[in-house]
């Protein structure tokens, strides 16, 4: 086996990193010193410049892939921990699965770090937006080649800090209370996964006697029995991980309010790299999960539940932005329901082609933000297509990719998913055509409110002015358009992933031609529902946001369930803790906390200030010693 | 010439050692305690000149009178250094007994 | 033997006869007119009688402690010398080279107290720079 | 090969000794260097150091640069008098590491404080030479003369502020005890000459076993061993040889105190692990000694830190705290332990200087280092303020520094020596450390009560705090960099003395 070219692979990690100390130590100060016009060019310049440099040995790493007779390649860059039998090193994976990821991260990273020098232009923050950015990417880099559960779970928690600042970052505006809530919820939500990922890796480690992704999967057949308890067990923790990363009911609720943070962010992290780590976590530890197949039940269970749940809310939500979110926590749903189904490739298939065409329709929603001074309520909008163009134009595409017409990349994991799942279980099968009929009218509804539907007040408008705003919109219209299909087909991308995600049981041939019929009519029938419905701007009782349209609109209550969840019972908890339980330990610890002060305080006075005493106190202690000495020494 | 037994020698060093170390924890004049610590030095080089005469080879016996040298330039040092502490806590505060040099503390 | 401190004995007689004809004689013959100075023990310098706490230039102790630190440092090259002519040639150029060494560090601390003006009966320096109460105690002391 | 033959009553020198002179050129270049900054501060003139600095950091460089060279060599030379082993690399490179870091933000210091003499800097750099030799040598004269170079110039560097009585009273303190506790450690090295006719530390095992019970030989080397412990012990800060500690760190200028702090400790845990190794046989005697002292350190110390207002007397307790969890990897007597020792010397250098660093900071506010003082440093000095809390956080023990490691491997090594009370014992007291450290940490955040300008922080300084700070977590991260060639160096060292080579 040929060597792995380490040098490679700590480019890619390197470059991002060192993109993070050039902000973080000399960001601001460059653009105090250098001005803010060239200053603010300079860290937008290299916080690009090294995500795509990044690319550029992401696609070194492809290409050398490609020639390998063996698909993975480990390597270790250094020892970490050696503690009794725990032992983990710094160790990173090389594989389809990893190398498919950090394009992903690095491809479409770049391009939103490059639109984010335009969206961002005018912020004052900007050193401190790229330091998180550029530090967001080495830590989702760290995660997806990490060899072992220890490395993720560095990564892990990294891209989880790294989310929680960006969704805070507007800390100094008028919404800074609802900002920063929004990220402690992203933050404390996303802690009762983390809380899953840990339990799953201790049991992994004292099962297996080891962390390394290579080895845990060539001897999950070996360590665990097939429908076995533990294996159950195994795999509902590391779908709980999952589910928190990746917005999965129960979970998904902090999601929509994460779009707190700048459009950039939700693009790039809450969107097409991090939230997707969910599933790359099952896709990487798929052995694991098919030792169970209750779970695997489970998984796609939840996942298209999620997916039809997330969806019928997105049709009637009024923030540009929320309705995004709500799509993207549906269309996770759909690389859950993949993964469930036992099509890893599928999801992972899913989770590429989302990430152009849901990068593509926020960095759209952003255009639109910023022609319109961030006012984000599609009610108020209407009529854009004149003033924006190209953004409505490449928007479109978007959506059309989203619904899943043919042949934009959408259309083809779609059909994938929906074909797995017929394959699986055709109850989950048409929950999935009903999530494709829903997600098309969702989609169109926004649209036609925002670019097409005569306004309803006047706005007033700002025209598309940054290059690279517009340049990137493009491109990413580009990836949507041709991912799928032409620049690597569906047969190429399976090609590729086969080794290390092929699906448990191959796709159905026979059911071919009725999914493609059934979903994309579903597909069809949506989009016209949409355009008929909306094309005079949005129906009066749902502007109300009354009657059914009010239950979606709170999420079935589901939200509104959770934080009385979490603030009247944990407050009931939090009371009965501080009564009883504080009220208790707070005693023992302050008289442990009195009895150490007191016996500090007792000493303290044998600190005299005399020297003379203390060279008593040496003298005696020297007798003592001596004393000791010869006792112990008396053979 | 008849040698004096080792004892002897053993038995003074340890009774300067001793009488420096209490006189150091006893005095308070810091001159006076740094005099002790000389005391306990020199005591430390009588034992090694007193062990070196009984050492088998030169080479051992060399090894103790070199250590002794060493011993008196170090505790010259010692001097120069301490006296200089010394002149100086006398030029801030008049006094030079410990007892009254006591800011720092607890 | 007790005959060998003979010598001895005779020197310390002699001594003590000559130290009493010169006190004598003096007393004897002298003129006696005195002043505070002449009734000193030592006419000039310090006076040794007197309290303790009494200041005196500290350039006494200062010129004592550059003494002797050099005077011991300098006992170093006693032993070196008595066994050099002792060595082997090319054993002899080493220990000479090392003994260099050693000579030259102590040069440089004699330099370097000459240059910082430690060897100045007047310490110029000093007296500029001695502030009279220097040292407000920092905040929140112990008290 | 002996240096001096015996003819017939007279001595004669014949063969120079075989030098390798390779071994000596960190501590050569270490003295050219001190003697050159003392030639140079001469000729420059009052309060203009920057020559001076710049010329120590390429010394420090240099000698460096060859001890890295010796790196993986192991070798004595000089009669045994001088040894190169990975542990004194190590040490060595911690040592010069640390005075870097010092030479760093010391200017800033001295400028503020109006200490404007060039003393310092030399005196600095011969402070170093004494402790690279004390950690070079297991032979206990040249351990000796290092000490003594090392303290003779900590005594002064401790009186520098010459018109302080606080400085100049921690001096004095130093001094006389100091001195006293060398006596000790002298009079133990003349009783172990006594007992075997060497002055080596790994004579002592020899001595031990050669020795019958209960003879004069026996009975001499116990005095010996008693009597270096209690000389070490006092230059570890360990309790009850620690009270000239607190008074000490408080009243010195704070930058003596940063580098004494860190290199001392470096230097005598150095000839510690040796005297470990060396007096290995003896175990039973000195193990349960150093056992007291280990949880009286952890105890007394962390006990008076948290009742301390001022914070580098907060330091100087902790810093006797964690001279007790250093001795617990000294009394577990395992491999595991000698090389976590080693891990936390370098920790805690990095810990130690850089959080005295940023106390100097406050020698604009009139040097007032109470806790009360540093409010609210976060909106004076947003940077030192960060850097004290990853320092803090290092100290407590909190991963993912390296602090946390340090503590982690002492624990373990003492429960694989079964040690398990003197293991609980370092994990309770650490909990009360945590305690006054993250105090510590919440007032520097807490607002000031009146609005405070914003302090400028020099770059040097800076990128003192920087290394150290990222030191620490690069640490954290990746605590086997360290600790695979601490262990492979102290197993070497063991294997080496066990089959009795020098």
């Amino acid at each position: 086996m040929e060597r792995v070219p380490e040098s490679a692979v700590l480019w890619v990690l390197g470059l991002p990193f060192a993109g993070f100390l050039f902000h973080a130590l000399l960001g601001g100060w460059l653009i105090r010193v250098l001005g803010e016009r060239t200053g603010k060019w300079l860290v937008g310049f290299v916080g690009t410049a090294v995500v795509l440099s990044a690319f550029g040995f992401g696609w070194q790493l492809y290409q050398w892939l490609l020639q390998q007779a063996q698909p993975q390649h480990a390597f270790t860059l250094a020892d970490w921990l050696r503690i009794g039998s725990l032992q983990v090193a710094f160790e990173f994976l090389v594989d389809p699965l990893s190398v498919l990821m950090v394009l992903i991260v690095t491809g479409v990273g770049g391009l939103i770090h490059l639109y984010a020098t335009g969206y961002m232009a005018e912020d004052t923050d900007y050193a401190r937006f790229f330091t998180y950015f550029n530090l967001f990417i080495f830590f989702m880099l760290v995660l997806v080649l990490a060899g072992n559960f220890l490395v993720m779970f560095i990564g892990w928690e990294g891209v989880g800090l790294c989310s929680y600042l960006l969704i805070g970052f507007f800390y100094r505006n008028a919404q800074w209370k609802e900002n920063t809530d929004a990220a402690n919820k992203a933050f404390i939500v996303n802690r009762i996964g983390d809380a899953g990922y840990l339990l799953a890796m201790f049991l992994i480690f004292s099962l297996f006697g080891t962390l390394s992704f290579v080895e845990v999967n060539a001897q999950a057949q070996s360590v665990l029995t097939a429908g076995s308890a533990t294996a159950l067990a195994i795999a509902l923790l590391l779908f709980l991980a999952a589910s928190g990363k990746s917005a999965q009911l129960p979970l998904y609720f902090w999601l929509p309010d994460a779009m707190a943070g700048p459009t950039p962010v939700s693009a790039l992290i809450h969107a097409a790299t991090m939230v997707t780590a969910g599933v790359y976590l099952l896709v990487r530890v798929h052995p694991l999960l098919l030792m169970s197949p209750t779970a695997m039940g489970i998984i796609a269970g939840v996942g298209a539940i999620t997916a039809l749940f997330a969806g019928t809310i997105a049709l009637a939500q009024t923030d540009i932005k929320r309705v995004l979110a709500f799509s993207t926590v549906s269309q996770l749903g759909y690389m859950f329901l993949a993964v469930g189904a036992g099509a890893f490739w599928v999801g992972m298939f899913h989770v590429a082609t989302h990430a152009f065409f849901k990068a593509l329709l926020f960095l759209a929603a952003g255009s639109v933000l910023m022609a319109l001074h961030h006012m984000g309520d599609i009610r108020q909008m209407g009529g854009l297509a004149r003033v924006l163009p190209l953004t409505a134009l490449t928007m479109a595409i978007g959506v059309l990719a989203i619904a899943g017409i043919p042949p934009l990349s959408g259309f083809w994991s779609k059909e994938a998913i929906l074909l797995s799942a017929y394959g699986a279980q055709p109850l989950l099968f048409w929950v999935g055509v009903a999530t494709a009929l829903v997600t098309a009218s969702y989609m169109a509804r926004l649209w036609v409110l925002v670019f097409w539907a005569p306004p309803a007040h006047e706005v007033h408008v700002e025209r598309e002015r940054y290059w690279s705003v517009l340049g990137v919109l493009i491109l990413l219209a580009l990836g949507s358009v041709a991912f799928g299909w032409l620049l690597p087909g569906e047969k190429a991308f399976h090609e590729f992933l086969k080794p290390v995600a092929e699906s448990a049981s191959p796709l159905p041939e026979a059911g071919k031609s009725f999914v493609f019929g059934v979903a994309l009519g579903a597909s069809l029938a949506g989009l016209a529902f949409a355009l008929m419905r909306y094309r005079r701007g949005v129906p009066q009782p749902e502007a109300q946001l009354t009657g059914i349209w009010g239950v979606l609109h709170r999420q079935y209550g589901y939200d509104g369930l959770m934080r009385k969840l979490g603030v009247e019972v944990g407050g009931a908890i939090a009371m009965f803790f501080t009564i009883i339980v504080e009220n208790l330990i707070d005693g023992i610890v302050m008289l442990v906390g009195l009895l150490t002060r007191g016996l500090g305080s007792l000493l303290r006075p044998v600190q005299s200030g005399y020297v003379r005493s203390y060279a008593f106190v040496m003298m005696l202690g020297a007798l003592l010693l001596l004393a000791a000495a010869f006792v112990y020494g008396l053979r | 010439m008849e040698s004096i037994p080792l004892n002897a020698y053993l038995t003074l060093s340890a009774f300067l050692f001793a009488m420096g170390a209490v006189g150091v924890a006893l005095k308070r004049n810091p001159i006076v305690m740094f005099m002790c610590i000389e005391l306990m030095l020199n005591a430390a080089n009588l034992a090694f000149l007193a062990f070196a005469r009984y050492q088998p080879t030169v080479q051992e016996q060399v090894a103790g009178h070199i250590f002794a040298l060493f011993v008196l330039g170090v505790a010259a040092a010692e001097v120069a250094v301490g006296l200089g502490i010394i002149t100086v806590i006398f030029r801030l505060r008049e006094t030079i007994d410990v007892d009254e040099v006591n800011l720092l503390r607890e | 033997m007790v005959y060998d401190y003979v010598p001895i004995a005779l020197l310390m007689g002699i001594a003590l006869v000559i130290a009493a004809v010169m006190v004598g004689g003096s007393w004897l013959l002298g003129p006696r007119r005195p002043t505070p100075a002449k009734q000193s023990p030592y006419e000039c310098g310090m006076t040794p009688v007197g309290s303790a706490r009494e200041r005196f230039p500290i350039h006494f102790y200062l010129t004592a402690m550059l003494f002797i630190i050099f005077d011991v440092e300098v006992a170093f090259l006693y032993p070196f010398f008595v066994v050099l002519r002792e060595l082997p040639p090319e054993t002899r150029a080493f220990a000479l080279g090392v003994v260099g060494v050693f000579t030259f560090l102590l040069v440089i601390g004699f330099v370097y107290e000459w240059k910082k003006g430690a060897l100045e009966w007047e310490d110029p320096v000093e007296h500029r720079r001695l502030k009279p109460e220097p040292q407000p105690a920092p905040a929140g002391e112990q008290p | 090969m002996p240096a001096i033959r015996y003819t017939h009553g007279r001595m004669e020198a014949t063969v120079r000794p075989e030098i390798e002179w390779n071994a000596l050129l960190p501590l050569m270049s270490l003295i050219a260097t001190a003697t050159l900054v003392l030639l140079v501060e001469m000729f420059l003139p009052r309060g203009r150091h920057a020559p001076l600095i710049v010329i120590g950091l390429i010394g420090l460089a240099l000698a460096g640069y060859f001890q890295i060279s010796l790196w993986q060599t192991s070798l004595t030379t000089f009669e045994n008098l001088w040894r190169v082993d990975t542990i004194s690399s190590l040490l060595t490179l911690a040592i010069l590491g640390a005075t870097a870091l010092t030479l760093l933000f010391s200017e800033e210091y001295l400028q503020q404080r109006d200490l404007r003499y060039g003393e310092f800097y030399p005196l600095l750099l011969f402070a170093s030479a004494g402790a690279v030799i004390m950690v070079s040598s297991t032979n206990l004269m040249v351990v000796f003369l290092g000490l003594e170079v090392l303290s003779l110039a900590l005594y002064v560097l401790a009186g520098l502020a010459r018109y302080e009585v606080r400085s100049e009273e921690s001096a004095l303190k130093y001094f006389l005890l100091g001195a006293f506790a060398s006596a000790f450690f002298l009079y133990g090295i003349a009783m172990l000459y006594g007992a075997t006719g060497s002055v080596d530390l790994m004579a002592i095992a020899r001595g031990w076993g050669n020795s019958a019970p209960g003879t004069a030989t026996s009975a001499m080397l116990i005095a010996s061993v008693a009597l270096l412990l209690v000389g070490l012990a006092f230059k570890a800060s360990l309790v009850p040889f620690h009270m000239w500690t607190p008074d000490v760190y408080q009243g010195a200028p704070t930058i003596a105190t940063a580098y004494m702090s860190a290199v001392v400790k470096v230097a005598v845990f150095g000839v510690l692990i040796r005297f470990v190794e060396g007096a290995a046989g003896m175990a039973g005697l000195w193990a349960p000694i150093l056992w007291w002292l280990a949880a009286l350190s952890m105890v007394v110390g962390n006990l008076l830190a948290l009742v301390q207002r001022d914070a580098k007397r907060m330091l100087a307790y902790s810093s006797i705290a964690h001279a007790g969890y250093m001795a617990v990897g000294l009394v577990s007597l395992n491999a595991t332990g000698l090389s976590g020792i080693l891990y936390y010397l370098v920790a805690y250098s990095l810990m130690s200087v850089g959080a005295f660093a940023v106390l100097t900071v406050m020698a604009r506010a009139g040097d007032a280092t109470t806790i009360e003082a540093l409010r609210g440093l976060y909106y004076r000095q947003p940077f030192a303020a960060h850097a004290m809390a990853v320092l803090l956080v290092s100290l407590a023990g909190i991963p993912p520094t390296a602090g946390f490691w340090g503590k982690w491997y002492l624990f373990v090594a003492s429960l694989e020596a079964g040690q398990v009370l003197l293991a609980i014992l370092l994990a309770l007291t650490s909990v009360v450390g945590a305690a006054y450290y993250l105090g510590l940490v919440f007032a520097l955040y807490t607002p000031p009560r009146e609005t405070v300008e914003r302090w400028r922080m020099p770059a040097p300084m800076a990128a003192c705090l920087l290394a150290c700070v990222l030191g620490l977590i690069l640490l954290g991260l990746a605590p086997s960099w360290l600790t695979a060639p601490a262990r492979q160096a102290v197993e070497a060292s063991a294997t080496r003395v066990s089959s009795g080579l020098p």
